[in-house]
């Protein structure tokens, strides 16, 4: 059972690797966007791990629903809502439980996913976070699927290179968005990595 | 990459502090990251609040005050502001009347207005939305996020404001903002990539000799990179971009822009190019904008946006305006 | 360096015919390189005359019109204009009431003003000359050409424009100007050398990570190179040397000034900075102009001028100003 | 004895020597001023040439006075006034004669560079075209001087080099000016070399 404190290491975790890789990200984004992505997370990030450190709230819901508020009042971007709402309405599904199944986690990580495609009107294919996101959520299921997960949105984001670009400001470069990682996808796979690690994966 | 700032951190900060030094006639709250015109809420009046990334100066809050915007709600850098700053924008100046968010359409943007306009209306205040997308250098399709709000933007913020202080109600401030929006067409060139402070160093790489074609306000890269042009191939260029889009019957508004690092020589002299080829083309100027007013940090280079106005557009064009970046009748 | 432009030798006259498609409230005489004010000569008012090497845009020709110039003599890029051009604009303007040149301390314009003021004399035009010499990054010694005029020609022009405005003499808008003049100094700083399109290439070399302190518009080195500072160190630099050589006693008004391609959003951080330094010493600020208003063509960089301004003054500055740079209260 | 196109050869020469060597000047003038000497001066006697072309003068005071006049009405900046009255007041001094004797030119040129040092103010040492000037009319003379006046322009110009700006804009420089060769001064060099060539020396 996966209860409050695994959710606020994964949002630390999380934290962790954004702040690493947040160099990486924003030069992605300085090839096919405007090169922020990197520092938005990080911003978006620091201030969730303070959240959860000023006071720790008790059930992985709202953990998740905390940390997407976060994300949604102090990021902006695209990334600020989308993730906002990831985070959010995943918390949301999770409800009020003091623990919860790792299937539980992964119908309600699948709404949130949802959330993100309904707010953005992106499908899979049109080069953003939801070509890692998508393909994480299929893979993920019982307590041993969280590094099928790892793999499926690392793939994703990697997979993201040769598309062109329907959403988002890549889409602005039409053909010239081809041949680069796209940054959510990337990011999206750090958040799914965090997952993977806090759960021993 | 050297810049004229403290750390990068606080480039957004230090600069409200350093607006509301020069301008006792705004409220800036620095922390909140909000813009307000001194005597908001006007009673009767339609509020209008606009916002976006910062690195765009004097847009947004170069343009808060009488006759232009009641608020601008400034972003990080690039980014889109956060929801809780247009809500708080727009409690600040509803009188009730309601308010209008001019939005430019950039998936962050759009997003993150939405939210703001949900919450708003929570709180009771009637909102409206308009999406400015004037850029042509991004086709309109399913297969892009639309075409990007640009020059445009100081066109629908001057004229729906006008409407709003001669106390338009906010459905007749929505229609006219839409129909500014509808008639306005933007082409952008770079000379030079811009460098955020985050970043430090240029967000693309344009060799000497080089230049982009159809860039937008985000230091992205254009549509199209070509051998350098001179002043009069960038008008052709750019004009017939807009003008194959725009096919405009009647005289136009014309703002020649500059992105930021291009001086105001230059940019006067491209004004010769750019209405010698709206002449050529047989396109009647009725008023020319040149400066340096929707800018994308310390980029070289220019945009021309025109915009079709009839007579009441160009009466409400003419209509005073007091604000930081743009000022007349008053 | 890439330039909007066409080719280096047409930059001046191809600006000139942009200005004039731009601002028809102004006569544009290109092959004469003279900016009149439309209603010129205005009976029984002293004209206003002044004029400088182009590169410094909007200064002089952006700031003709009421309240301020009468008529502007742009040169080439970065070298004083011809007699030609003075004798000419002074005819144009005078109505009987005389004409005050304002000249900007550089041998150039100093020795072409004194040949035009003789010719025009010789025509019958009355001229009174006031010489702006603000800068003190050069010591005024026998060892130097004198300090320079930079940022403070904005407050001669304005304040003796708005006098003029009123109807003052020829000695009184004379004795204003000097005035204004001995109660402004100013220092600048650069991050990045200029080009001009003759040379197309930077004036200088600055290498990353160091700044020129007490450069002047010209893209001429300053007195000293340093490593990179802070806009706060910048602004106690800055603001520090101005206030040793002008000790004011009373309320300033300040110009925080870009250099060209500085972007806005640094020049109001900066300015920020200047606010703090000057509350830290003591001295309270009246107005604050903050932007890119006496510029060097590309050059990142900044300058602070500071005017000691007594009650007169300030209501001559407050006073409606209708130019294509600066304007307010009409 | 020389006539009046004597003047014109040796200032179309000197118009020659300073569009082939504008660029130099203008990179002396970058060091130490505003990047704009060899324009100015390319500017200026292209100017010169054409009037003298157009209607050429019949006396060498009148090829002077013109070529003076054009340079006061097309340079602008320092060199324009200052070369320009250093023409005029040459063209002045030798009157109405239809020719005149190396003395007269002498003379008259001294005439000439002493108008220079009242109109700008600056003495030999200020590191300016006085300090190639002065020594060029010293050395000038009779017929067979022109060589050595030749010598002392390109000497004084170098001895510019180790110099400390007093006047125009290098003076704003301070000790930085030192080190750098004085763009007037070169040209100068020029033009007092022009007249030895056109002088067979
Ligand atoms: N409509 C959308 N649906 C899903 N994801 C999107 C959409 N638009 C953008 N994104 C994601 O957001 C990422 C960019 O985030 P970020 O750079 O922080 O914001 P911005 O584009 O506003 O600068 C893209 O790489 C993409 O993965
Ligand atoms: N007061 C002066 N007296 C004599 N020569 C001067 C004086 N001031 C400047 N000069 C000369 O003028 C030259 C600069 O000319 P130029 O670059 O064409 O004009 P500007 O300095 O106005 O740009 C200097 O190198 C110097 O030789
Ligand atoms: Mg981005
Ligand atoms: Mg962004
Ligand atoms: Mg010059
Ligand atoms: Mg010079």
């Amino acid at each position: 059972m996966l209860d409050a404190d695994f959710f606020r290491r994964w949002m630390v975790t999380a934290a962790a690797a954004v702040d690493r890789e947040a160099g990486r990200l924003t030069e992605l984004d300085s090839a096919i966007g405007d090169a922020d992505h990197g520092i938005n997370m990080r911003r978006g990030f620091q201030a969730v791990t303070q959240a959860l450190e000023k006071e720790p709230p008790g059930t992985p819901g709202a953990v998740m629903v905390l940390a997407g508020r976060e994300l949604i009042s102090k990021v902006g971007g695209a990334s600020g809502p989308l993730y906002g709402t990831l985070l959010r309405r995943t918390g949301k599904a999770l409800g009020d439980a003091a623990e919860v199944t790792a299937e539980q986690l992964a119908g309600a990580l699948r709404a949130g996913v949802d959330a993100v495609a309904a707010l953005g009107g992106a499908a899979p294919g049109d080069k953003t976070m939801l070509d890692a996101l998508v393909p994480a959520v299929g893979a993920l299921g019982g307590p041993g699927s969280f590094g099928a997960a790892r793999e499926a949105a690392a793939k994703g984001a990697l997979d993201t290179v040769p598309l062109r670009a329907r959403k988002g400001r890549a889409s602005y470069l039409g053909e010239r968005s081809i041949g680069h990682e796209d940054p959510g996808a990337a990011s999206s796979a750090l958040l799914v990595g965090a997952l993977a690690q806090v759960a021993g994966a | 990459m050297k810049m004229l700032i403290n750390v990068a951190e606080t480039v957004v900060a230090d600069a409200l502090r350093g607006l509301a030094a020069a301008h006792p006639e705004l409220v800036v709250d620095v922390e909140n990251r909000v813009i307000v015109r001194r005597d908001a809420p006007v009673a009767g009046k339609v509020g209008l609040v606009s916002g976006g990334g910062s690195g765009h100066e004097p847009l947004h809050a170069g343009f808060v005050g009488p006759g232009m915007l009641s608020a601008a709600c400034p972003g990080e850098v690039f980014t889109s502001p956060v929801p809780d700053q247009m809500v708080r924008a727009a409690a600040a100046v509803d009188s009730g009347a309601g308010v209008l968010f001019v939005v430019k359409n950039y998936t962050g943007d759009v997003l993150n207005f939405d939210m703001a306009a949900e919450l708003a209306e929570d709180e009771g205040v009637q909102i409206a939305k308009v999406l400015v997308d004037d850029d042509v250098a991004v086709t309109d399709s399913l297969y892009t996020a639309g075409r990007r709000g640009t020059g445009g933007t100081l066109f629908v913020e001057k004229i729906a404001g006008a409407a709003a202080d001669e106390g338009a109600p906010l459905e007749r401030v929505e229609s006219i903002a839409r129909q500014v929006d509808a008639s306005c067409r933007s082409f952008g060139v770079a000379l030079s990539a811009c460098t955020t402070p985050a970043k430090g160093s240029p967000t693309f790489d344009l060799p000497a000799g080089e230049l982009e074609l159809g860039i937008g306000i985000h230091g992205e890269p254009g549509r199209e990179r070509r051998g350098m042009m001179t002043s009069g191939e960038i008008a052709d260029f750019a004009v017939d971009a807009v003008l194959e889009d725009l096919r405009p019957t009647g005289p136009v508004l014309a703002l020649v822009n500059g992105m930021g690092a291009t001086p105001l020589l230059e940019l006067y002299g491209f004004n010769a190019e750019v209405h010698r080829v709206l002449a050529e083309r047989g396109v009647p100027v009725a008023r020319t904008l040149v400066g340096n007013y929707v800018t994308s940090l310390d980029m070289a280079g220019c945009s021309v946006t025109l915009c079709q106005a009839d007579e009441e557009l160009l009466r409400l064009w003419d209509a005073p305006v007091r604000t930081a970046a743009l000022r007349w009748g008053c």
